[in-house]
């Protein structure tokens, strides 16, 4: 028998994979004769090998993976009867809520969107795998505590949070968070910027 | 992009009315198109095309009460939060038509805006966020993960243990904990959150763990801290104890929950 | 956009796809263009270029689909099989505390471990056949005594308690280990096992 080559093993493993692989299960593969240090190397050279192919090797939050590359995917999508998930826009900004402000409370979603979230929106992020409960608030009620999952990482392509697009900052302006200097003039300050009769208003609810 | 996010910055208002007048068949379309009050007043805001920091309150209201008064005469099923967020402006309309006591400090004179501007930009923020997550690309929708055909050998596998190890989880009763904390500082608060997670959740299995356990030292040292820092954070949002019956006892985590009898 | 190269794409498709593909349905890829007289060069083309690979190109019965070497197969069922599962550090404390300790009451084993022991914990133990109740102290609430069973003797390969690995060679807390009158405790001289590393304990759990 041929000896067998750790890059072709690596390949064929990782091709087989139904989930990432880390580099402790990668290691299985080799009686934990090689280290980290030699692995990395392989995984480096598999990964510019599939350059130009039509998969690629990635790096995600639970490891590494082949996946077909995105510019294919919607004509592959001809290949399989079922829709690719798209979400609505309360389940996206529930998810980025979640994202960036975990661990949070229905509650604390509810503040920042400023409705009810329902109950479907929730369960379609849990069902995803995306989301899960971490644990409960200690105030009344106990409310379920809500944060991403390593599975949400693996299925954007991210190794961490980290990876996030970072939240665009909207600068607070000073003067607004202010006491109004002049307490003679309210009238005044309370029309301040408005043109008299806003013609926006004046042509609705007819 | 998905067409209900394609309205951010009030983009998609091409389909809307020029005005604000709404057709009245059209009414309950145009508010399909919003998330809730929140996301109303944004567009309000952006259709005037004033700075959201400096919000024409008045004119805001009265567009507002319109829009509440157009969904009342429709019969509209009106969401609480609209009449909330409807009292909300007309308080705020009328604390700035009151003149205000010069004894009161400054303190306390916060702009009644200021709580509604927080809000609002809070929201926009995460509406711009899901929109870029939205974009990036998602397992199924954008790609497919590999997995070619395998002979498998379908054996469920339960814990091995030996006698040996038995002997260690003894011996890991009586370890003591040393739990050096480094005190490094990290300004990196999403790692800390996904620390924060990464322990909870760890907690969900066993309601208790030792502080030790928490930690991986293959992870590197500014892991280690990110980790602790998590660790600190949970405690001080009260969603995690930590005890110790003694100095150099081993520190135990608990998750803070009933305090049921089972 | 770059031109989609047929030959990668039949790639990406047939990697990604969970069965055997056939020219049938590999044409759908092409908007009918390509002829099977076509399609039938590339696939070779393909099946050459995994040539010496991890993988290789087959015509099974079905169709065409990537499958391992059966060269790896030996090594790669070390990863096909879930990850080699591990007891948490609470199961294996309580599974010690109760070895060696039989018979206890849950209660007796909270004064070792200084924590609660969730039910979780107890049902593992006996889900898996190693524990089971073998009466009750006669104390306020009649607690239930466990110990552990012959099956747990059997998974472990010992022919009785004895051969458990004596614990005196284990430095230990003296408060701790008092001497309790308890006459099922094993006696602890039958040799053979040396102290593990703690490092087993560290990592358990994951």
């Amino acid at each position: 028998m041929t000896p067998i080559d750790p890059k072709r093993l690596l390949e064929a493993a990782l091709l087989a994979a139904r989930e990432p692989l880390d580099l402790a299960r990668l290691r299985l593969l080799f009686d934990q004769e090689l280290d980290i240090a030699t692995l990395q190397p392989l995984l480096d050279e598999l990964t510019a090998e599939y350059d130009g192919h039509g998969v690629e090797l990635v790096q995600v939050a639970s490891g590494w993976r082949f996946q077909t590359r995105p510019e294919y995917q919607a004509i592959l999508d001809r290949l399989s009867a079922e829709k690719p998930p798209r979400y609505s826009r309360a389940v996206m900004e529930t998810l980025a809520i979640i994202a960036y402000r975990q661990p949070v409370t229905r509650g604390d979603i509810e503040d920042i969107r400023g409705v009810t979230v329902s109950q479907n929106v929730i369960r379609t992020l849990e069902e995803r795998g995306w989301i899960d409960v971490v644990g409960h608030r200690e105030t009344p009620g106990r409310p379920a505590l809500y944060a991403t999952t390593r599975a949400f990482l693996d299925d954007l392509g991210l190794r961490s949070l980290q990876e996030l697009p970072p939240l665009e900052e909207i600068p607070l302006h000073a003067e607004l968070l202010e006491p109004r200097p002049d307490p003679a003039r309210p009238a005044a300050d309370a029309g301040a910027g408005e043109p008299p009769g806003g013609d926006l208003v004046g042509q609705a609810g007819r | 992009m998905p067409q209900a996010l394609a309205r951010v910055h009030g983009e998609p208002m091409l389909e809307m009315p020029t005005d604000l007048y709404i057709p009245p068949d059209a009414l309950e379309v145009f508010l399909d198109a919003f998330e809730g009050p929140l996301d109303l007043l944004l567009y309000l805001i952006r259709k005037a095309n004033v700075d959201i920091l400096d919000i024409p309150m008045a004119r805001l209201t009265l567009q507002y009460l319109e829009y509440v008064e157009l969904m009342r005469v429709k019969n509209l099923e009106l969401a609480a939060e609209y009449l909330v967020m409807a009292a909300m402006l007309m308080e705020i309309k009328s604390r700035l038509l009151l003149p205000r006591p010069r004894a009161v400090g400054p303190a306390d004179e916060l702009d009644p805006r200021a709580e509604l501007v927080r809000r609002l930009l809070e929201y926009e923020q995460m509406k711009a966020a899901a929109l870029r997550i939205d974009e990036m690309p998602q397992d199924q929708r954008d790609f497919r993960t590999v997995s070619v055909w395998v002979e498998e050998t379908l054996v469920r596998r339960l814990p091995q243990v030996d006698a040996e190890s038995l002997v260690a989880a003894w011996r890991g009763l009586l370890k003591q904990a040393r739990v050096r904390a480094h005190h490094h500082i990290s300004r990196d608060e999403l790692s800390v959150r996904e620390y924060m997670a990464i322990v909870l959740r760890r907690l969900q299995d066993d309601s208790f763990c030792e502080f030790i356990e928490l930690f991986d030292a293959s992870l590197g040292v500014p892991m280690l801290v990110v980790n602790f820092l998590a660790v600190l954070e949970l405690a001080r949002e009260g969603l995690i104890e930590l005890s110790q019956v003694r100095p150099y006892d081993p520190i135990y985590v608990k998750r803070v929950n009933r305090h049921d009898p089972d």
